[in-house]
């Protein structure tokens, strides 16, 4: 392959300035050489600090509804003001995090794992291994969302984050798991790892040994943009009223709760905070993610 | 969420009427005082609807209450309900009953036309009845109104006769009348049956065999009808436009034209202001905004139907909790209605004690201030029937715990938090009510329908009527009737106080029920039953808050529906 | 060609056949059945539980479920895709309304996404990290952060409720003479394929950016400058053919995305499409028109990726037609 | 010895980040003359190629960059021309070719439009015209069937055809001037010989000088006419091919010469430069050969050497010869 004189040049100099570090720790520096990174990272720490601190910033419980002051605006004892439920708005705002984040990383991160392993099965064996795999894949790919979680929501009797996250992650890991199998198979194609099949490494510590390492960079850059797309599904699936019940507080549900026209004129303290937090936060997920696709892929680089 | 409110409220509010009421009230008297300026004819009205409608617009064929409304302008009933729920004349004119009460006889309104220009006529009468009776409307097309004329002399038991077959009840007198005569006398045969006879275009439909009419030309598109306004052009799932009837029985509307479009509810309010839509229905938590928009004004409206907490008398669990009247009155006792009322619609509704909403006519006012929020009562009736307090939650009297369940339909916010509040409440009398996940309406239904042993899941339940304009309790509250055995199982036929409420349902509608009083007293002392036994907890009355551009005069707001579009008008320069 | 792209679309079959057996088993399994609904709505049906047996035999559902699924591929093959329970139509007629409506809103959104997404992308990469692409990208990050339904709302509330240009909700306007006519129906369109495609737009940006900077590198785009090529056509010509390429592969995926996309869109502008008709029908368990939306669900999706396979050997000679 | 057709003075390349200046070019002069062969030896890293592509100002930006120096070329500056007028240089009047076949062909456009468009834009022929003349051209370097070729995809050809549609490219318009990145690094043996005799005959037939880079001695034998030897940027050795074949004076050029396989001596294994080219980030202070030199003394790790002119034409940079 042949890259720029550029880049080969620089690679060479960086390698003679910081001699001896392993590769990971060259990544972590230039992830930390990268602004919009470090400011993604602070801000997602920032977020996850506020909403698994949340009795730190307020004294109300997020189910302790006050059925006497509903649709309060903003005061100083309820500075969101409260909803429908009377419900103080921050309360939820704060604990709400909690579910969109954790239905975002859980899903995200097994939507990976799912998909690393699928992907990386078929794509370092091809053949009719990877043919039927592939199939299976088109066949998960196309299969109806709505109907999905319809069935589940009626079959199980319930709704909720759990649900949530078994439905994102049985209809996004084929995704995933066709676009890992793509790696894999540029990675089984490069010369280490016909090296290590040539010296005779098993299969199974090809894989986990010369080849997930070097998929790393391409995992973590995936994750971000999934974990950043769960959030923004979390929301949109809330709001046609597929997602998780009102009880559990949520940015999308409190989104979508406020998300007409009359809220989105007259109460912009409804729905603006929710869709600061989740603009936020995918916001800090992409650039966590564009800082690890840059530091673990010098090359891409511009 | 706010979607399914909209299919909720398509569904879940289950309608015990046929809301074929006429379009009336007596004279523009009323309309007439609301302004002063002339009244001007012309201008486009628009209308909604929350989500697509159906598209059979041959009256009684469409299961979509959406699709009704419009045929609803489009076809008139023989007879209407003016604002005050009285049955007046609408193509019918003139009707007069025999002193066995048996056969009733109608006079068609000689001014009575189709939008063509032709007259109406008994051979129309006769198409209306035949199709209600049809094979092909009952079992082919699935039709669910058949039952109002099932009473009519000569109509088998299973409900409906061959294709256009006529009953030997319906007799053509003339061109212009005719009557029918019932299998037993019936006071509420006229107001809940007969009333709703629709006369049909023969001319038009008479040719077409009625097992084609579903699908049919005149089905998708209604080029004649008899009813304010003519159907003009229906752009599926989005808008039906509608022309006013210059030969209206009712008077030639001031309005050239009503166009129905479908718009979401999240944007339905910013069509209000923009001035983009003429009327709408909205949340009565919007209202308070809503009212300060410059070009709007809101009606509030309560409405004829209500909300209640249901409990499966029948439940294998807790049955023999549920079916202790003391129990549900402690519950009704226990909830802080009111408090309910503003939290959930802002203010905008009514503490109902009885089957019949206060706004209702036949309303017995002695339930008035019944089950004031009383939560010592309601303790206090609890400890009565040994529901002891065990590690701060009530047993069941054998010391057994006791935690229902509560089923709610998804997608409904309100209703999710009615739930909240209802939870928040029965804990303050240490009562542990669990609230399950959301599940789907259909599971609701389907988990009632076919609980016959008690072993469903579902044990406490919330739900909606909207009721008739007729208070006839049948098909509900008897023991027998099908939604009574389905939902909350009000059925042993050894409670003396269900046998009392069979007799006094039967009372209220027999011979003697002819005698408006009589009907009144029984429907009365019916209501106290019902208020002392509580069946099931009656909750409220949501009103109905409806917003209209202030350029809209002579709306007559109801709680049966807006009435006599015929009569308003649409101010220019606003 | 033509043999392969019939060969993939016979390839197409068995996938189709998993879904729909899927489908099917996943529908019945649900509890509760469109008559049930249907008929608990009625409270003078005096026999409920005979009527919803006599409607569940006349609409074959007493069958076996095999039967009821041999029946329905039979039925499919003579084009018959049965009646809607809740509709009581047929579900052909219902898609037919649905189905163009959807596919119109998903094309003007890929329309979008390609004229606005390509070009931004591609200025950013000749730009890199000036004033311009950097300002640019926080951009493209911003919108590819907002849910899709919030710029609808917001899209409604600038353009339609406050500047009053353009409509809100539906394909036509309704009661005016020029209902229907062309232009009638692109002012309708511009709102909701605008919403459908800006998450999008972003994320063509994105990878058009990083596609062009990657075959900026290319050692064949250095032997075009080192022709003397002007540098409109090194971009245009040699750039541009290269770096476009896995665009149009992800132009064949999105197809099928977008249109699941619309549902929710499809909701907030009131446009009659396959998302309304979708959920309705699983809420009510209309199973004729649930099979039906699976099926042609299904098939866009295949014909995009079919669709981005041929555009991929159309456009990439070094791949073939296997 | 004529005015030269390509003059390089104190020629300076630099890759300039936050992080490191990179000399990748430092003080380059080195002379073409017309119709000659000038070859550039030295091992990867040592600034050759980089040296060529500033000739034709394709440093890749925005970090690379010229930031000193003059290149004149027919009389003209190169350095001085806007990027407008650079362009009608290149591919006219200096052509160029690279060291991997496989990469340096646009892989979706077709042969003969690769070709044509060089034509298009120089010679402003039509479409037709640049067809044909690249189905002459192909034939012109050895392809038997160029119709067909013309119609081809790169992915078609093989390695050494690769090649020589590349040589023809940069030939289409008879440049004064051929630069040649090591051309046939990445092919066969044979295949070698043949892109070299038909460069050789190119060479003869149209009077083009060619620069050809290349880090083997052998094809430089072959090939040149006079020899630069580049190492860690700088030119250390500059004189006629049989000069520095003969009698090399630099010691990293004797070096290099050990490390050439001989086929008659029966040695047993091939001498090597110990050590590694040092980065162009932080070169030693010195002479940039002298942690590898054999000869190395102390005062070589001091100055750095200045390029003196020790025989006539025959130029070194190294204090201790």
């Amino acid at each position: 392959m042949a890259t720029s004189m550029a880049s080969n040049a620089g690679i060479k100099s960086r390698g003679a300035v910081v001699k001896g570090k392993s590769p990971s720790r060259l990544a972590f520096e230039r992830f930390m050489r990268n602004p919009l990174a470090v400011a993604g990272t602070v801000i997602l720490l920032a977020i996850i600090f506020v909403t698994v601190g949340a009795p730190l910033f307020t004294h109300y419980s997020p189910s302790a509804m006050n059925i006497m002051n509903t649709n309060a605006p903003p005061s100083a004892a309820h500075p969101l003001g409260t909803d429908q439920s009377g419900y103080d708005n921050l309360t939820r705002l704060l604990y709400g995090g909690r579910v969109d984040l954790t239905v975002a990383f859980s899903a995200g991160v097994m939507t990976l794992v799912i998909g690393t392993i699928y992907g990386g099965i078929s794509g370092f064996f091809g053949g009719w291994i990877d043919n039927l795999m592939m199939r299976f894949v088109d066949v998960m790919l196309n299969f109806p969302f709505v109907v999905f979680i319809l069935f589940l929501e009626a079959v199980f009797n319930t709704s909720g984050e759990l649900l949530l996250i078994t439905v994102v992650v049985l209809t996004s890991w084929p995704a995933s798991g066709r676009f890992m199998r793509g790696v894999f198979i540029q990675l089984r194609e490069q010369d280490f790892v016909i090296g290590a099949t040539t010296i005779g490494a098993g299969t199974w510590r090809t894989i986990f040994r010369h080849m997930l390492p070097n998929t790393v960079g391409t995992l973590s850059v995936l994750v971000s943009f999934a974990v950043a797309g769960y959030v923004g599904l979390e929301a949109a699936l809330t709001f046609i009223g597929l997602g998780l019940p009102l009880t559990v507080a949520s940015w999308g549900g409190m989104l979508s709760d406020a998300s007409n026209y009359t809220a989105m004129t007259t109460q912009p303290y409804l729905w603006l905070p929710p869709a600061i937090m989740i603009v936020l936060t995918i916001l800090s997920v992409n650039f966590i993610g564009d800082g690890l696709r840059d530091a673990f892929d010098p090359q891409m680089r511009s | 969420m706010k979607r399914k409110k909209a299919l909720f409220s398509a569904a879940a509010v289950m309608t015990l009427s046929t809301l074929f009421a006429g379009f009336g009230g007596i004279g523009g008297a009323f309309a007439a005082t609301a302004h002063r300026a002339p009244i001007v004819n012309g201008g486009t009205m628009v209308q909604t609807f929350p989500t697509a409608f159906g598209l059979n617009f041959i009256p009684f064929l469409s299961t979509s209450a959406y699709t009704a409304q419009a045929t609803a302008y489009s076809f008139d009933s023989i007879l209407r309900f003016n604002r005050k729920d009285q049955l007046s004349a609408d193509i019918v004119n003139k009707w007069s009953v025999s002193p066995n009460k048996l056969t009733y006889t109608f006079w068609i309104n000689p001014k009575a036309r189709w939008s063509n220009g032709t007259y109406i006529t008994t051979a129309d009468i006769k198409l209306g009845v035949d199709w209600l009776l049809s094979t092909s409307y009952n079992k082919t097309d699935g039709g669910a109104y058949g039952y109002l004329l099932s009473n009519v002399a000569g109509v088998p038991k299973s409900g409906y006769l061959p294709d256009g077959q006529t009953p030997s009840g319906f007799k053509i007198l003339g061109p212009r009348e005719f009557s029918v005569t019932l299998q037993q006398a019936d006071a509420a045969a006229l107001p809940a049956g007969l009333a709703a006879i629709t006369p049909l275009p023969a001319q038009i439909l008479g040719k077409i065999p009625m097992s084609k009419w579903k699908g049919s030309a005149f089905d998708l598109h209604p080029w004649v009808g008899s009813g304010p306004f003519i159907t003009t052009s229906v752009v599926p799932g989005q808008s039906i436009t509608q022309k006013a009837n210059p030969y209206y029985v009712l008077g030639r509307p001031h309005i050239a034209q009503n166009v129905w479009k479908v718009i979401s509810v999240d944007v339905v309010n910013g069509d209000l202001a923009s001035g983009q839509v003429t009327i709408a229905g909205i949340h009565a938590i919007d209202a308070a905004q809503m009212k300060k928009v410059p070009n709007l004004n809101l009606s509030v409206v309560p409405t004829n139907g209500f909300d209640y907490l249901g409990w499966r008398l029948n439940n294998a669990t807790f049955g023999s909790v549920f079916s202790q009247v003391k129990f549900r009155q402690a519950v009704e006792y226990a909830l802080n209605r009111p408090a309910m009322i503003k939290a959930l619609y802002a203010g905008y509704g009514t503490v109902e004690n009885g089957p019949l909403p206060p706004i209702n006519f036949w309303y017995n006012k002695a339930l008035n201030g019944t089950y004031a929020y009383n939560p010592a009562k309601a303790n206090a009736l609890l400890n009565s029937i040994g529901m002891k307090i065990k590690n701060g939650w009530r047993t069941m009297p054998n010391g057994q715990p006791f935690t229902p369940t509560l089923t709610i339909s998804s997608g409904n916010a309100t209703i999710q938090r009615q739930a909240d509040f209802i939870q928040h409440f029965l804990q303050a009398v240490h009562i542990n009510l669990k609230i399950n996940p959301p599940i789907n309406f259909n599971t609701i239904l389907n988990q009632l329908n076919s609980d016959a042993n008690g072993k469903q899941p579902i044990q406490a339940f919330l739900l909606a009527w909207s009721l008739s304009n007729d208070p006839d309790p049948r098909g509900l509250w008897r023991s027998t009737d099908n939604l009574n055995t389905v939902t909350i199982d009000w059925t042993n036929p050894k409670d003396p106080a269900i046998q009392l409420n069979d007799k006094l349902i039967h009372e209220s509608h027999g011979m003697a029920a002819y005698n408006i009083n009589y009907r009144i007293a029984t429907l009365n002392k019916w209501q106290a039953l019902l208020n002392q036994q509580l069946p099931e907890n009656f909750l409220f009355d949501q009103s109905t808050v409806t917003a209209y551009n202030k350029n809209l005069h002579g709306v007559v707001f109801t709680p049966y529906g807006n009435l006599d579009p015929q009569k308003w008008w649409l101010s220019t320069g606003n | 060609m033509v043999s392969y792209v019939i060969r993939r679309l016979l390839g197409l079959i068995p996938t189709l056949f998993i879904i729909t057996v899927i489908v099917f088993s996943l529908m019945h399994l649900m509890p509760g059945n469109a008559f049930q609904a249907l008929v608990g709505l009625n409270p003078h049906i005096k026999d409920a539980a005979k009527v919803i047996a006599q409607r569940m035999a006349n609409s074959g559902l007493n069958l076996s479920w095999p039967q009821q699924y041999v029946n329905w591929i039979v039925n499919l093959l003579h084009g018959n895709l049965g009646t809607s329970f809740e509709f009581q139509q047929p579900v052909t007629t219902l898609i037919g309304t649905a189905l163009p409506n959807t596919v119109t809103l998903a094309l003007t959104a890929e329309l979008i996404i390609l004229i606005i997404g390509i070009p931004i992308g591609v200025f950013q990469a000749n730009r890199v990290n000036k004033g311009f692409d950097i300002s640019t990208s926080l951009f493209a990050v911003l919108l590819y952060s907002v849910p899709g339904f919030i710029f609808a709302l917001f899209l409604i509330f600038i353009f339609s409720f406050t500047l009053n240009w353009l409509p809100s909700m539906g394909t036509v306007t309704a009661a005016v003479p020029w209902s229907g006519d062309l232009g009638d129906r692109i002012q309708h369109l511009i709102l909701p394929a605008t919403a459908l495609a800006l998450p999008s737009v972003a994320y063509y940006t994105r990878l058009m950016r990083a596609n062009t900077l990657q075959v900026f590198f290319q050692d064949y785009v250095r032997t075009a400058r080192a022709k003397g090529l002007r540098s409109g056509r090194v971009l245009f010509r040699h750039v541009l053919r290269n770096a476009i390429i896995p665009i149009t592969t992800q132009f064949g995926f999105d197809i099928g995305g977008l249109v699941g996309g619309a549902v929710i869109l499809e909701q907030i502008f009131t446009w009659p499409g396959m998302g309304e008709l979708t959920i309705n029908a699983n809420l009510n368990r209309d199973y004729p028109v649930i099979l039906a939306t699976t099926l042609i669900f299904a098939v866009m999706v295949l014909l995009g990726n079919l669709i981005a396979d041929i555009l991929l050997a159309s456009m990439d000679p070094r791949v073939r037609y296997n | 010895m004529a005015e030269p057709l390509l003059k390089v003075r104190n020629l300076k390349t630099y890759f300039i980040s936050k992080e490191a200046q990179v000399k990748a070019v430092d003080g380059v002069d080195f002379d073409v003359a017309p119709g000659k062969v000038l070859g550039i030896v030295g091992e990867s890293g040592s600034g050759k190629s980089m040296t060529s592509l500033s000739l034709m100002r394709l440093v890749p930006g925005p970090q690379g960059r010229i930031v000193e120096g003059e290149v004149t070329f027919e009389g003209t500056d190169l350095l001085k021309l806007t990027e407008r007028q650079m362009s009608d240089v290149r591919g006219n009047r200096m052509g160029m070719i690279f060291q991997e076949p496989m990469t340096a062909l646009n892989p979706v456009l077709k042969i003969g439009e690769q070709i044509g468009e060089v034509l298009i834009r120089h010679r402003r022929v039509s479409k037709a015209e640049a067809k044909k003349q690249s189905i002459g051209l192909l034939r012109s370097v050895g392809f038997p069937r160029a119709e067909q070729i013309v119609d081809e995809y790169p992915h078609q050809l093989s390695g050494g055809m690769r090649q020589r549609a590349m040589i023809a490219m940069a030939m289409a318009c008879q440049p004064k001037l051929l630069i040649a990145d090591e051309p046939t690094t990445a092919l066969d043996v044979t295949i070698q010989a043949q892109v070299l005799d038909l460069m050789r005959s190119l060479k003869n037939k149209n009077g083009t000088a060619i620069i050809l880079i290349t880090h083997d001695l052998g094809v430089i034998a072959e090939m040149a006419d006079d020899v630069v030897v580049m190492y860690g940027g700088q030119v250390v050795e500059s004189a006629t091919a049989d000069a520095v074949f003969d009698d090399p004076l630099h010691p990293y050029t004797t070096a290099l010469m050990e490390s050439i396989p001989v086929i008659d001596q029966d040695r047993e294994r091939l001498a090597s430069i110990p050590g590694t080219v040092p980065s162009a980030a932080n070169f030693p202070s010195g002479c940039r050969f002298a942690p590898r030199c054999a000869m190395a003394q102390e005062s070589c790790h001091q100055r750095m050497p200045e390029l003196r002119e020790l025989k006539p034409g025959h130029y070194v940079r190294c204090d201790l010869v």
